[in-house]
């Protein structure tokens, strides 16, 4: 009987329903959502695939070119990579990553910056 | 009379995590009930050989998602203890903020889930409508909604400025206000009396010596609460434990919803003491030595074991969750009750099976 | 011709089971059975064809009869007098003293009534029990072959007692018929007091202590009844000075005069009806072989209580005696089926069954309209048909598994389908439409319009009833058959499938039949008392049928699919029945009725109950006196 | 019979489930708005009885498809019964046979919860029936005969003569449309000790079949409760509206109460209220 | 840094916790811990007004130990999970799960995950 | 047009049911959120049933390990066909973060074929609703193609 104040301004009120995905809120600023890469700034260090907790990142690179690759079903989205990359080229969207149907990996190449720093070491 | 033997979970709809009772009942009485364990065990105290003492962090905090923040919390306490880190003071008045918010988050949670094992469904929906007021605080202040991973070794990773401050105590004030137009509900319904005034009691005796813990211990009577140990925080935030003492399922929902209430109180008091301090100091060398920690998590006392060995990795992570210490004495009530009533005793415990398998 | 059909019909089982006794072969005593089975058979149906009618018959009418009838009114109570003696038991003692004595007052200290004109009068109701007793009693007695050789082969007897056992079966039936038939008081509390004497025998026929000691219940309890009974007739001899039960029935008689010694003869009627708080010597009538408690709950014994009350109900209508009768029989219905579903012994589910469904009858009888009389009758017959059925089925399954209690019965689907199969048909004929006791029942509850209190209870009671008979039927039909079943093949025996399938169709046929069986046991007058109720069974029983048709047609389509899993929260099962569970242990699920025990608890609802029944009794026969 | 009475019982046969289904939605949009949730589209039990209609699964017993054809046949027969204006009693009785062959198939399944959810259902059943049955005596006392078209004959509202049965009825309206407060574990909440109780073992067509079964279960019941006030169509429909009303609100401010105190208290205390009514109709 | 505790030995082990408990104090929990290749050790830990009174017990791995389960019946359910990870066995559990707390594989002390830490930092240096 | 009426009901009455398979409990909450008020997943007739018999939507959320991939195939298998697979957050995709744990063996699709992966840890209760939204649209696809 307690209850019967809060079912019926429920009934009369309007419903807490957010009618997603028909209407979608705006994300929160800092929401940690998307991982994504501007692999134009990645000098592949593998930094990021140090520290991932996940261990869904691996960096490899030959002589001209890197690769960045990205588990993303493994990521968690922690954002620690993003806190330790040395170049800022990683960052998190706010939007969550869509749903998929099949497993895929993101594979990102791209060109080694010009003058490697001599303390890379090659990532495995 | 014949007896009838149910096989109780692991996949049964009361049981939102799997474990099996293998549960005889005779007429409806149950005689015998015994817990299989292991179907959300993922030996994750041994991922401390593969990830470094930073990584496991975000793995501790996956112990368990609900109260994960404490988790962290109190893995970091640990190290920081192992490490001599003085915490600055602006981080463990945010620690103290984020961990009420989860604990306001997971009693909510709970009382719903309590509320929808004896069938009244339109308070498990109010109270989880309630309850994602305080989701979007976590996750606009944090980035997420549930596993807001905000400590770090020697203090946190997120801020909050003014505007947000002022956001999370209005917020408050209207939750505050919507838990409290469901107390009469919770606490006096003469429905929801019925299933919970005198079913399940545990003594005050009992609940000590069988190693309750959390609510479950302060309901039987036992003023006992790891907050009053003044880890992060709580060294400078009024606090005393609740306590209720007839150690049924009403004890036991009576002390949640008024931790509720409590940690609305806490968040407010820990946002008040926020100074200008630094988020976090820089940490050298690497951790050596044992230490104990404990903390508070929503379902009761949590104790960590740590041992380091001066490398990068920890040479042992253990974990001792509340629900862990809460399942003997669950066993200890099972007999002898009514077999409707079994789903209300085993969430009046609010059972974390993950994290007691971890 | 007549005289000829009511000789064999009363006669013929009497001589039959002498021949029992007499010629030992085995072989002989089945020919026999079922030659007495085809005669009273034939007996019955030819009677059918003539009724109503009346007739004197030697055997019955002559002086001599009476005179045997006179003679047997001492010979009974001296002969219960020995065994309370020779048992020690003093209720038997009393009882039969008080029978003596009551006879002798009769003898010596009354006015001989008006001489009795006809001494048969075969009304509707009479030739009902005639049938019953001739077709029901017949088919149990020839169940009785096979079971009795097991039984005996079981108790690894030296000496057959079957001779002994058929021969008293087989007269039961002939003094039943003869009860039915007769129309002197006097003649008829002969047959009464045959009737208590066969029971008392059957009952104890195993000569265990238990057999005894039941055998004994059921003798003082029905002495007791034959003291009322004797009371009664005694009293109606003073008050009026006849015996002659035709002219006693009449309502215009009793104007202005009290209805005590009417109340007596219904208390007797009770007592045999097994109405609470009398309803002990029927369950302890449970030890006896299965087809001794199919005859005493079907169609013989507990089928004289109700007769009894059916024939007097016509005085009864409006009166107090008869409201408290109504009450009372309704009492017993609610409590009794209360009783039942506490029960996991089949044979107690339907021993309380049995005294339910009489409690319904004889609160028809206390209603005494002619519609609450018919409904009476119907169910008087249907039940007859139904119990006989159940008791066959559960006498049949527990030969096959050696036990009788419902939670063995489980699943007895898989081990004999037929039997199973049978029983749960004929618990279902108990309880649901458009089945026989159903339709009785709701006329039962349309013609109680007068008596609210009554209709609450046997709401009550229906449900009850209803709850009780979808378990058993449940629990027969159960999934999961545990424990090793004896093998299958060992009992059957057309012998006894035989007159279950036969009984299964008599019951279910009898169902359909309720509405014309209803219309030839109104008077002509009444018509279509029930608002045209009735007219709704045929197309009820088409819908039946339909649905019966496309369930077949299902059953057929589905019987070749493979089986589900049973969802047993996913864990992994070893072997089919059990999973593997805590501890790494491989638990078998098992399963165990419900029986709500406090509820339904035997022990503290019979105390209640009897509480409650004697106090209307004692109304019943207060009001009376009033 | 003549052919007006043929034409409304066909009439009921083919409306009464559509009805029932009507309804279901309105329960669950109405529990949805009460609970502030936005709900689902009015027609989803219609959608839910098609989607489980075209499921392929393995029957749990091969019985079971039998009876529930039997079920289905009793319950719609008892809606035909009412369309006749057929005995209003021996409707109730077709449909308890209704609830019997559910609990059967249970029984018959293999899951322990399917059996324990069919001994539930009986008690349940033992708890409901004589009140609703008592309700009914009342009603033909105050209407003088036990067909349902005299009910609606009466005069002015039934309800004035039998206030004492409303709680009885509200009682059975809760049973039947399957809500809290009872441990009958057949609705569709989803923390359930047994499960989904008798409904346990039936899976796809089968079930389908079963929801139709129930469909028509509830508009007899609400049918029957608006006999309470059967001045006019109109007034039979807002009764039976309120009865639904006053069932989902029951449903959402309460918690579940078991079966034991349904049996040990509630049905008592309604038959004995719906019994007082029933001999004070009497004694007037 | 290391915690306070008194060590004993397993033939202690019993006394001293029935002494503990009488003490008034409640079991917390006992923790496992691998020192080298062959051995490791327990630590038992009690509680009283938020003091931890902690014992610890050195033990072979594989080994065995007295179960106090039978004087603090919470215990059982922690000596299991010891027995699953580190495979070590306890005498008289009031509630014995084989190993198979967990999962279904019995462990030994060369098979279990648990145990390797010390084997692994051996062959890294 | 009945057939297409049931067609369009398979799509319309989805009935999930959520086994836990080893999660940490934050993709159960955010699942199980989908049911409250805010995100009411009913919407889309979806309704959370507990047994596998009723289920259409096999909601899986955590990691397999060995002994509750026994449980997750004898569930699967339980459900009437067609059914759909939604595996869960990182851990029910892949075995997460936990993938290199002792006891883990990994992903949902281990066991059992999986239809929909919701990456997150813990998936948004949007996520997830997209999710059925997506497993929908692949059972229409299939539906319409027979
Ligand atoms: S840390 Fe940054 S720069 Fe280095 S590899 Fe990762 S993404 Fe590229
Ligand atoms: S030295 Fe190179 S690899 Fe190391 S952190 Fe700096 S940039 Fe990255
Ligand atoms: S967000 Fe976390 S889990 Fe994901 S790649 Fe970065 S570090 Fe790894
Ligand atoms: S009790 Fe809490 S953590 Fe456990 S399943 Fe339920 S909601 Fe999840
Ligand atoms: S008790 Fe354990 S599982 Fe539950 S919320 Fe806390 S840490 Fe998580
Ligand atoms: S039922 Fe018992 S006594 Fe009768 S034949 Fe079988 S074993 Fe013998
Ligand atoms: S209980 Fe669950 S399934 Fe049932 S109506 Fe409510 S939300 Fe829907
Ligand atoms: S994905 Fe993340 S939140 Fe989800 S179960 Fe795994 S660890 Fe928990």
């Amino acid at each position: 009987m307690k209850m019967l104040p809060t079912v019926i301004s429920n009934l009369f009120g309007k419903a807490a329903t957010r009618n997603y995905p028909f209407y979608v809120r705006d994300n929160f600023e800092h929401a940690r959502g998307e991982l994504i890469n501007d692999i134009e700034k990645c000098i592949f260090c593998g930094t990021c695939s140090r520290k991932c907790p996940s261990q869904c990142l691996t960096v490899t690179k030959d002589k001209t070119e890197g690769t960045w690759a990205l588990e993303f079903f493994a990521c968690v989205g922690c954002g620690v990579c993003v806190d330790v990359c040395p170049v800022n080229c990683l960052s998190q969207k706010t939007s969550h990553r869509p749903v998929a149907v099949e497993r895929a990996v993101i594979t990102m190449t791209g060109k080694l910056p010009e003058r490697p720093a001599k303390k890379d070491k090659p990532a495995e | 009379m014949a007896r009838t033997v149910i096989p109780f979970g692991p996949q049964h709809p009361v049981l939102p995590e799997p474990i099996h009772l293998s549960l005889v009942v005779e007429d409806e009485k149950v005689v015998e009930a015994l817990p299989t364990l292991g179907y959300v065990h993922r030996g994750l105290e041994m991922l401390a050989v593969k990830r470094d003492y930073n990584q496991m962090i975000q793995i501790v905090e996956r112990v368990c998602g609900i109260c994960s923040m404490i988790h962290s919390l109190c893995y970091c306490q640990g190290i920081e203890e192992m490490m001599g880190i003085e915490v600055p003071r602006r981080a463990k008045m945010l620690r103290v903020v984020w961990s009420e918010l989860h604990r306001l988050h997971s009693h909510l949670l709970w009382l719903g889930l309590f509320a929808d094992s004896f069938g009244f469904e339109s308070l498990f929906m109010q109270l989880w409508k309630i309850r994602e007021r305080v989701m979007d605080l976590n996750e606009a202040t944090t980035g997420n909604r549930v596993i807001v991973s905000v400590n770090v070794v020697g203090g946190v990773r997120a801020d909050l400025d003014e505007s947000q401050i002022r956001w999370i105590k209005d917020t408050l004030v209207e939750v505050e206000a919507s838990i409290k137009s469901l107390q009469s509900t919770i606490m006096n319904d003469s429905t929801v009396c019925k299933r919970t005034v005198g079913v399940g009691v545990l003594t005050k005796q009992a609940a000590y010596d069988l190693g309750a813990a959390g609510p479950m211990l302060r309901g039987s009577g036992v003023a006992q609460d790891m907050r009053q140990l003044k880890y992060a925080g709580f060294d400078e935030i009024a606090f005393e434990p609740i306590v209720e003492t007839a150690g049924d399922c009403w004890a036991r929902s009576t002390v949640r919803f008024r931790e509720s209430l409590q940690s609305i109180d806490l968040v407010r008091q820990a946002l008040d003491k926020l100074d200008g301090s630094e988020l976090a100091v820089k940490v050298k060398g690497k951790p050596e030595g044992e230490v104990i920690t404990r903390v508070e998590q929503p379902r009761g006392e949590c104790l960590y074991y740590l041992k380091g060995n001066g490398t990068n990795n920890l040479e042992r992570v253990r974990i001792r969750t509340p629900t862990f210490a809460n399942i003997p004495p669950l066993a200890a009530i099972l007999p002898g009750l009514d077999f409707a009533d079994v789903p209300v005793v085993v969430l009046s415990i609010d059972p974390c099976i993950s994290c007691t398998e971890r | 011709m007549i005289d000829a059909y009511i000789g064999l019909l009363v006669l013929w089982p009497v001589a039959a089971g002498l021949a029992c006794l007499v010629l030992r072969a085995p072989a002989l005593r089945s020919m026999l059975v079922m030659a007495t089975a085809a005669v009273l058979a034939a007996a019955a149906v030819g009677l059918a064809t003539q009724a109503p009618l009346t007739a004197s018959p030697a055997f019955l009418a002559s002086a001599t009869a009476l005179h045997v009838a006179q003679a047997a009114s001492f010979l009974f109570p001296v002969y219960f007098l020995l065994m309370g003696l020779k048992e020690k038991h003093p209720l038997v003692i009393v009882f039969a003293l008080l029978q003596l004595g009551l006879a002798a007052f009769g003898e010596f200290g009354l006015a001989a009534p008006a001489e009795v004109k006809t001494a048969v009068v075969c009304d509707g109701l009479s030739l009902a029990l005639v049938l019953v007793v001739s077709l029901v009693g017949s088919l149990i007695s020839i169940f009785a072959l096979p079971y009795m050789k097991h039984h005996e082969e079981h108790l690894h007897l030296k000496t057959s007692r079957q001779p002994q056992f058929f021969m008293i079966l087989l007269a039961f039936l002939g003094f039943m018929n003869g009860l039915a038939l007769s129309n002197n008081l006097h003649v008829f509390s002969a047959f009464y007091e045959a009737t208590t004497l066969c029971s008392f025998l059957l009952i104890g026929h195993d000569q265990t202590a238990d057999a005894k000691k039941s055998g004994l219940r059921a003798l003082w309890m029905n002495s007791m009844g034959g003291v009322f009974l004797h009371a009664g007739i005694l009293l109606i001899q003073k008050q009026h000075g006849i015996a002659d039960i035709q002219a006693l029935v009449s309502p215009a008689l009793w104007t202005g005069t009290t209805l005590l010694p009417l109340a007596l003869i219904a208390m007797a009627a009770c007592v045999k009806a097994a109405q609470l708080p009398f309803q002990a010597w029927l369950l302890g009538a449970m030890v006896a072989p299965t087809p001794v408690s199919a005859l005493l709950h079907s169609s013989t014994m507990v089928k004289v209580g109700v007769f009894v009350c059916l024939r007097l109900a016509p005085v009864f209508e409006g009166t107090s005696t008869g409201r408290v009768l109504t009450l009372a029989g309704a009492f017993t219905f609610l409590a009794a089926s209360a009783l039942a579903l506490g029960q996991s012994n089949a044979k107690k589910i339907l021993a309380y069954s049995t005294a339910a469904n009489l409690g319904l009858i004889i609160a028809c009888a206390g209603i005494g309209t002619p519609v609450a009389i018919a409904a009476g009758v119907v169910l008087m017959v249907i039940h007859a048909c139904t119990k006989g059925l159940l008791f066959l089925c559960v006498g049949d399954m527990e030969q096959t598994i050696g036990s009788r209690d419902l939670e063995d019965l489980r699943g007895m689907i898989a081990t004999s389908p037929v039997t199973a199969l049978a029983a749960s048909a004929g618990s279902m004929a108990m309880v649901l439409p458009p089945l026989g006791m159903l339709v009785g029942k709701w006329a039962a509850l349309e013609a109680a319009a007068a008596s609210p209190v009554s209709m609450v209870m046997m709401a009550v009671g229906s449900a009850l009833g209803v709850v009780c008979w979808v378990r058993f039927t449940g629990t027969l039909m159960s999934g999961v058959s545990m424990g090793s079943k004896a093998d299958p093949a060992a009992h059957t025996s057309s012998l006894s499938t035989g007159p279950i399938l036969t009984m299964l169709a008599g019951a279910v046929g009898l169902g359909m039949a309720a509405p014309w069986l209803n219309a030839m046991l109104l008077p002509a007058g009444v018509g279509n008392a029930l608002g045209g109720g009735w007219g709704l069974m045929p197309p009820l029983f088409i819908t039946a049928m339909l649905a019966w048709i496309v369930g077949i047609k299902v059953l057929g389509r589905q019987s070749q699919a493979k089986l589900a899993t049973p969802y047993i929260g996913g864990l992994p099962s070893k072997e089919a029945g059990s999973f593997v569970g805590a501890l790494g242990r491989n638990w078998t699920l098992s399963e165990g009725n419900e029986y709500a025990t406090e509820f339904f608890g035997e022990p503290k609802l019979t105390k209640l109950a009897g509480v409650v029944a004697v106090a209307l009794l004692l109304a019943l026969v207060g009001g009376a006196l009033i | 019979m003549n052919l007006n009475t043929f034409y409304l019982a066909v009439a009921g046969l083919i409306l009464a489930p559509l009805v029932g289904g009507l309804v279901a939605g309105v329960d669950r949009v109405v529990t949805a708005r009460l609970q502030s949730r936005m709900g689902p589209p009015l027609m989803q039990p219609f959608y839910d009885v098609g989607k489980l209609m075209s499921k392929v699964i393995a029957p749990a017993s091969h019985w079971q498809g039998m009876f529930v054809r039997w079920a289905l046949v009793a319950s719609l027969a008892s809606d035909v019964m009412l369309a006749a204006g057929a005995d209003v009693l021996m409707c109730f009785f077709v449909q308890a046979a209704s609830a019997s062959f559910v609990a059967l198939g249970a029984f018959c399944g293999n899951s322990p919860y399917s059996k324990l959810g069919a001994q539930r259902e009986l008690f349940q059943l033992l708890a409901y029936e004589p009140v609703f049955m008592v309700g009914i005596l009342c009603m033909a006392k105050a209407a003088g005969a036990f067909d349902a078209y005299s009910f609606m004959a009466a005069q002015g509202p039934l309800l004035f003569k039998m206030p004492l049965i409303v709680p009885g009825l509200l009682f059975v309206v809760l049973v039947k449309l399957r809500k809290s407060p009872f441990d009958i574990a057949a609705s569709h909440h989803m923390h359930q000790e047994v499960v989904r109780g008798v409904y346990t073992d039936y899976a796809g067509r089968d079930f389908a079949l079963l929801e139709i079964a129930h469909w028509a279960d509830v508009t007899v019941v609400l049918w029957i409760c608006s006999f309470l006030w059967a001045t006019s169509p109109l007034t039979m429909v807002v009764t039976a509206g309120l009865f639904l009303f006053a069932a989902l609100v029951i449903d959402n401010i309460s918690a579940r109460l078991t079966w034991r105190t349904m049996l040990g208290r509630v049905a008592p205390i309604t038959l004995i209220l719906a019994t007082a009514n029933l001999v004070w109709l009497y004694l007037e | 840094m290391c915690i306070e505790a008194t060590a004993i030995t397993p033939a202690q082990l019993v006394a001293e916790v029935t002494k503990i408990k009488a003490e008034g104090y409640r079991f917390v929990t006992m923790s496992s811990v691998e020192l080298d290749e062959k051995n490791m050790e327990v630590l038992y830990h009690f509680d009283r007004d938020l003091k931890l009174k902690n014992l610890r017990v050195q033990v072979e791995k594989g080994g065995k130990l007295p179960s106090i389960s039978g004087v603090v019946f919470a215990a059982f359910l922690v000596e299991n999970e010891i027995r699953d990870q580190f495979a070590l066995s306890f005498d008289g559990l009031v509630l014995d799960y084989q190993g198979k707390l967990y999962n279904e594989t019995v462990q030994t002390a060369a098979s279990s995950p648990f145990c390797k830490y010390a084997v692994s930092k051996k062959e890294a240096n | 047009m009945f057939g297409s009426f049931l067609k369009t009901s398979q799509v319309k009455s989805p009935w999930l049911m959520h086994f836990d398979c080893g999660s940490c409990n934050g993709c159960d909450i955010e699942t199980l959120a989908c049911l409250t008020p805010v995100y009411d997943v009913e919407r889309f007739g979806i309704i959370n049933v507990g047994n596998p018999r009723h289920a259409d939507v096999l909601v899986v959320t955590g990691t397999v390990n060995k002994r509750n991939a026994v449980i997750l195939k004898n569930i699967y298998d339980q459900m009437p066909s067609p059914k759909l697979v939604i595996a869960i957050g990182a851990c029910g995709c892949s075995g997460g973060v936990f993938r290199e744990a002792p006891n883990v063996l990994g992903g949902v699709d281990k066991v059992i074929p999986v239809d929909v992966y919701v990456p997150g840890c813990p998936a948004k209760p949007e996520a997830i609703m997209d999710a059925v939204v997506t497993g929908l649209g692949k059972l229409k696809g299939i539906l319409e193609a027979s």
